[in-house]
């Protein structure tokens, strides 16, 4: 049952087996790729099993390491998440401001945060924080690395509470307006809940995005995250440098995934419920990562017309 | 246990009453040490800390009147350990702590309690690298920010490849594969990397600079360093330094355990 | 401000920061689109490829992935990336093209799903009017839908463009001595200025990006389909 | 024009004009809905006849002109404005319901939150009046649950609720498909024999002619006809009415 | 079911069958629609009116049966389809003009890319066509700068534009104003003069008594009825019919 596609006819006898075909080249290729890698990787030793055993066989880098790694990767970017959350709305709501200097006023601080690079942030976060506060070290790393990532996210998050209520029809506005509520009513009890419904993927998409750029914490701030953790294994194993990798990525590309998941299976279940005439795609630069598409939802049309 | 979750004030008493009147009442001290460097400094899997300054460290805290359940340990990463000393946040640092004349500006130091030579690593078995003017035309690999190894680029071999990475053991990944020929850095480091993969690396054994290591700590704590100097005299003349020598450095091919350095264990 | 620019040859970083961009943009360009084109295409076993190596390497921090080129392809595999052995930049130069080519490994797999999100933005209805009038597969791709997906993806790749420009700061986890490279230098000797040496930092990325988000916005707007 | 009578009209518009940039979308209206008269409003599209709905409640504000609710004028702004939209009731072309809220709740809210009605007692209300539209079973669904005769059905109760004055529609069932287009017209054809005040935009003749007391003929954003449905339908005065029947009423 | 004739018919469906998923739309379809015939086909939303248009030129493909066009069975694919699809005009509810390309281009777009014309004649000819539906002077704009009955008949032009044997209609006035609604109907009932054959589905129920042939009214799936417009509006059999004509004829 193939949806019509915008790409390819309904396909017939002939090209079914062109595609078997192409499959069948394709995984030739694919596997020529991969048992080069892999003959590589067993050449050089890569995949001698001492080097993969302390990761399975109780030796403790899990307890000592990765999960006190993974914890503070977590903390960090749920911190930042939260925090970057309540900037964001702030920020998006004065962006839509009636009055001009405040919405230059916040559109100059977000353009200005989305400019400077993740990294640039945390590091001066961290050389403030040391000048002028009498924060104690163990923690500088995390309060910079943290605050590094609110200035960026709150100011993305800024775009997307935005284009959120942008993203209703101008009919939802109408009908509350025409049945007598106020314009607070109108924010609080109308527009903020769908928007919010509308955006809960796009801000589980961001924590994903959060998540990963922690690891800049551990490799210019030596925040002590979940990266940063390769670095002890190895020097209790010898080089076994690339299954660390392996395993720290794989951590990585699994909690991500779920999120990821998670956020798709949120988007299906709102759609569900909602099912807008049409969703109006909005695109904004996200991340150290890019311009994830985020399907806001809502209804293109306004009711007017 | 991991100590390194809780935050611990201890570290306050140094601006109070010093390090040896805490040690006495407390029964308590916060050292720095590595983490992540065979021989010197390591956490273990197991949630041990094992290592020559971790050893000294140990003899100094017991010197102090503190035993090992009295002792946190925090890590000291290169770039932080002045700051973990300025801002009290552990008693004192043992951790390949160059005596530099830069560093002198914002700690004290009492040392040296051993000197290290700038050495090579290089594969076992590799014949060809006998010193450092061997390097020309070969790679070199180092840690960022150690200026170890531009100094062999500048003085002894023109030619030589520089290549640096964030830990030692990205350098050895490198020598495993022959991308790289050689690694340098004090050879008590490259001893712990020797030591800890038995007969794949070995140190060249022909050192040709000395370094000065030292226990850094706080400026205003004069007492503490009196203290510590008496300690590390002692560790000498009981034969103690030795036995740790050994203990961590003995049957790493290629390097010869020195003699303890001159008793000169106060900064001018 | 100017003396601490010069000093410390902040122009030679920002120029190796564009460089960066530039070659990893066009790679990633390429390499996105074949990507994109896997994903959509009839052939199941390329759909699944596509699809796992964007989930993978978009779902990998960047850091991660710069610090695996360098350590993987570069220390265990040999891979010298066409750089000449025997030349003093050897690895001045391996390093630059390794952060070239994790940058792009990375960057492909967002231009891959805004391609592929464009594409998604073409009507059914287009392609099937084209098809009910007789055009061949390679016409209508070619004549009715490419066009139309193409025009719709400059907004969201010029989003992708600047992520890529301020990303290519994490390159200096693999020691290119890019932008971000010289920054340590720079706050350890200077800690005095700290908030020019910060504005120095900040206004250059503003200056490579706001202006091409600027320009491609307005392209976008220039070109877009209206329906 | 109507004579004045001594009950204010429930609708009045004298001299109102509108620009949209420069464009003149109201021309010198001038309009009176007595109150329990069913108004329709037609023309070809771009008329205005949007614009002139929307005007009455203020969803567009005028340019120049009196617009009077009950005989008050509109207020401009605030409470006072939020007031006078209560009174009147207002039906979209694309109904228009709140996406996130079950059709109850649909109908309760703005009695809860504007007329401060307690909410059990909205409730039963709601209730009531999604009966009298014939949906009763579809009160715990959301908007996107329901077909678009259905969701139409839910907005008029909705804006029922309020129990206004006048109510205004704005072709409340072009959108719909064509099976459902009847029951919606029912729905507003007991209103206006119960006496409802309605302005009714709507290309529905069978509608205007069956419940209509005047229809109005707008083009170009003026008033060309007022006139009864009988009058109009058969012998419209100007061409462009002629036009206008000739297109919409062969097919 | 008409007699077999000496020339074949112009579609020919026997035995069709098809689902989606699990879901039978299009149930033992049997039609035939001789050359010159205009068939309109009515049927509640939802009964597979649709499938049954875009079937005849394989935009969804069928699980079982035959089709045939002007005597010849529907290639599967390939260069074989696309020659068949270039002898079947159709239009769409939702016009599908190319929006990237003027409406000039649009209409002289595929007998150059298909029908290998010089550009100078295709032009030439589009320009006569778009006079035969009464857009010349739009030619040059692009399709969403023209209003919906407009697009829908330079979508007409376009189709035309290939000389087609046969055109399929699919609902092309449901998404139109409704004045706009005649004169895309006008241009239908002219080519259905010329002795077009056609297949319409539609719930124009003007443009079926006035210009069909034969009226085809299906549900759930199934051919309900097949008769002349005369029978099916004032006696349908089938209580479906019954039902569906009731609800759409109110109003
Ligand atoms: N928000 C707006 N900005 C600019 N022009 C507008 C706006 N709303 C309406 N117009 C224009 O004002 C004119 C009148 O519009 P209006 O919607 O009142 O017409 P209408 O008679 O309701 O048409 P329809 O039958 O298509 O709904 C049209 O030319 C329209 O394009
Ligand atoms: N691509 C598809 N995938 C799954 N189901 C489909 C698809 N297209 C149509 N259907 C289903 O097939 C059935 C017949 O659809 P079809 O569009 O042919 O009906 P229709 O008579 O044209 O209705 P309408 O008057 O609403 O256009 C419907 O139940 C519809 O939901
Ligand atoms: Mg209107
Ligand atoms: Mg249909």
């Amino acid at each position: 049952m193939s949806a019509p596609s915008v790409l390819y006819d309904a396909p017939g006898p002939k090209a079914k087996a062109r595609n078997h075909g192409y499959t069948a080249a394709f995984i030739v290729v694919i596997g020529a790729i991969a048992w080069y890698v892999i003959s590589e990787l067993l050449d050089s030793g890569q995949l001698d099993w001492p080097r993969w055993e302390p990761f399975v066989n109780g030796s403790g880098v899990w307890t000592a390491y990765i999960l006190p790694g993974l914890q503070n990767t977590l903390i960090a970017a749920a911190l930042a998440i939260v925090i970057a959350l309540p900037l964001g709305a702030i920020l998006g709501i004065a962006r839509l401001s009636q009055h001009l200097w405040i919405r230059a006023i916040a559109g100059t601080i977000v353009e200005f945060f989305r400019a400077v690079p993740v990294l640039i942030l945390m590091v001066f976060a961290r050389v403030i924080y040391f000048e002028f506060t009498t924060l104690p070290e163990e923690n500088l790393a995390l309060f910079s690395v943290v605050t590094g990532l609110v200035l960026y996210n709150a100011s993305v998050l800024a775009e997307v509470f935005r284009a959120g209520i942008l993203s209703l029809p101008k009919g939802q506005t109408e009908a509350a307006s025409a049945l007598g509520l106020r314009k607070t009513q109108l924010m609080t009890l109308i527009l903020l809940p769908q928007a919010i419904t509308v955006m809960l993927p796009a801000i589980v998409s961001q924590l994903v995005v959060t998540l990963k750029d922690t690891a800049l914490g551990g490799a210019i701030l030596s925040f002590p995250d979940l990266l940063d953790s390769v670095g002890k294994i190895t020097a209790n194993f010898g080089s076994n440098v690339i299954a660390s990798f392996v395993i720290i990525a794989a951590i990585y590309i699994m909690i991500n995934s779920l999120l990821t998941w998670f956020a798709g299976w949120l988007e299906r279940k709102l759609a569900k419920r909602k099912k807008a005439p049409k969703a109006k795609p909005i695109h904004i630069a996200t991340e150290t990562g890019a311009g994830a598409s985020m399907d806001m939802g809502g209804g293109g049309d306004s009711g007017s017309d | 246990g991991d100590r390194n979750a809780d935050s611990g004030n201890s570290g306050n008493s140094g601006a109070s009453g010093g390090i040896v009147a805490k040690a006495k009442n407390d029964k308590k001290l916060t050292i720095g040490i590595k983490y992540d460097q065979p021989g010197i400094g390591l956490k273990t899997p197991d949630g041990k800390y094992e290592g020559f300054d971790v050893d000294v460290a140990r003899y100094i805290a017991k010197e102090l009147g503190v035993e090992e359940s009295g002792i946190t340990w925090k890590e000291a990463k290169t770039p932080e350990r002045e700051n973990l000393i300025e801002k009290n946040e552990v008693d004192f640092v043992s951790a390949s702590y160059s005596m530099s004349d830069a560093r002198r500006k914002r700690v004290a130091f009492v040392g040296p309690y051993y000197q290290p030579g700038q050495d090579l690593l290089v594969k076992a078995g590799r014949t060809d690298i006998t010193d450092p003017e061997k390097l020309n035309g070969k790679k070199l690999c180092s840690v960022k920010g150690s200026t170890s190894a531009q100094s062999v680029a500048d003085k002894y071999a023109k030619t030589v490849q520089l290549q640096e990475y964030t830990t030692y053991s990205e350098c050895l990944t490198g020598i495993d594969s022959g991308l790289l020929d050689a690694a340098t850095t004090d050879n008590t480091i490259l001893a712990g990397y020797a030591k800890a993969n038995p007969g794949k690396y070995k140190v060249v054994g022909r050192p040709f600079t000395t370094e000065n290591i030292g226990i850094g700590l706080s400026l205003k704590d004069a007492e503490a360093k009196t203290a510590i100097y008496n300690a590390l005299k002692k560790l000498q003349d009981t034969g103690e330094w030795k036995k740790l020598m050994e203990k961590h450095f003995a049957g790493a091919e290629g390097y010869t355990i020195p003699a303890a350095p001159p008793a000169q264990f106060t900064d001018k | 401000m100017f003396d601490l620019i010069e000093k410390y040859n902040v122009l030679d970083a920002f120029w190796l920061t564009i460089k960066l961009t530039f070659y990893a943009a066009i790679l990633s360009l390429i390499w996105g689109t074949i990507l994109a084109g896997m994903r959509v295409s009839p052939v199941p076993a390329m759909r699944a490829f596509g699809t796992l190596y964007v989930n993978l390497f978009r779902n990998t921090p960047l850091t991660l992935i710069l610090v695996a080129t360098s350590i993987v392809l570069k220390n265990t595999l040999g891979v010298t990336m066409f750089a000449d052995e025997q030349s003093q930049d050897f690895f001045a130069i391996l390093d630059f093209r390794l952060a070239i080519l994790g940058l792009t490994a990375y960057t492909a797999t967002f231009v891959c799903e805004s391609i592929r999100s464009g594409i998604n933005t073409v009507p059914v209805g287009q392609a099937e009017a084209a098809r009910a009038l007789g055009l061949s597969f390679a016409q209508v791709l070619r004549i009715i839908v490419l066009p139309q997906a193409f025009r719709s993806v400059v907004g969201p790749l010029a989003s992708v463009l600047i992520a890529l420009t301020k990303n290519t700061t994490v390159a200096t986890a693999i020691g290119v001595a890019e932008a971000a490279g010289i920054l340590r230098a720079m706050i350890e000797f200077e800690s005095d200025r700290i908030m020019v040496v910060f504005l120095i930092f900040a206004l250059g990325f503003v200056i490579l990006t706001l202006p091409t988000g600027l320009i491609l916005g307005q392209v976008a707007k220039k070109v877009a389909v209206k329906r | 024009m109507t004579a004045a009578t001594p009950a204010p009209p429930m609708i009045r518009m004298e001299g109102v004009d509108k620009f949209f940039g420069d464009l003149h979308v109201l021309k010198d209206i001038n309009i009176e809905v007595p109150a329990g008269q069913v108004v329709v409003v037609l023309g070809p599209s771009g008329s205005g006849k949007s614009t002139l709905c929307r005007a009455i409640n203020r969803l567009e504000p005028i340019n120049q002109g009196v617009i009077e609710v009950d005989g008050k004028p509109l207020p401009a702004e605030g409470k006072a404005l939020a007031g006078l939209r209560a009174d009147v009731g207002m039906v979209f072309q694309q109904f228009n319901l709140f996406a996130h809220k079950t059709i109850a709740d649909n109908v309760a809210l703005a009695p809860v939150k504007v007329r401060k009605m307690n909410k059990g007692e909205a409730r039963q209300h709601a209730m009531g009046l999604l009966e009298r539209v014939g949906i009763t079973d579809q009160a715990e669904k959301y908007p996107a649950q329901l077909s678009g005769g259905q969701q139409q059905r839910a907005a008029i109760a909705r804006a029922l609720a309020m129990k206004p004055k006048v109510m205004l529609f704005d072709e409340p069932t072009s959108a719909l498909d064509p099976e459902m287009v009847q029951e919606v017209l029912d729905v507003m054809t007991n209103l206006a024999k119960e006496g409802m005040t309605m302005l009714v935009v709507t290309h529905e003749m069978g509608f205007a002619r069956r419940a209509a007391n005047r229809v109005v003929f707008m083009s170009d954003g003026e008033i060309v006809e007022d006139s009864t449905p009988d009058v109009f339908f058969t012998a419209p005065k100007s061409d462009r009415a002629k036009d206008f029947l000739g297109k919409i009423l062969t097919h």
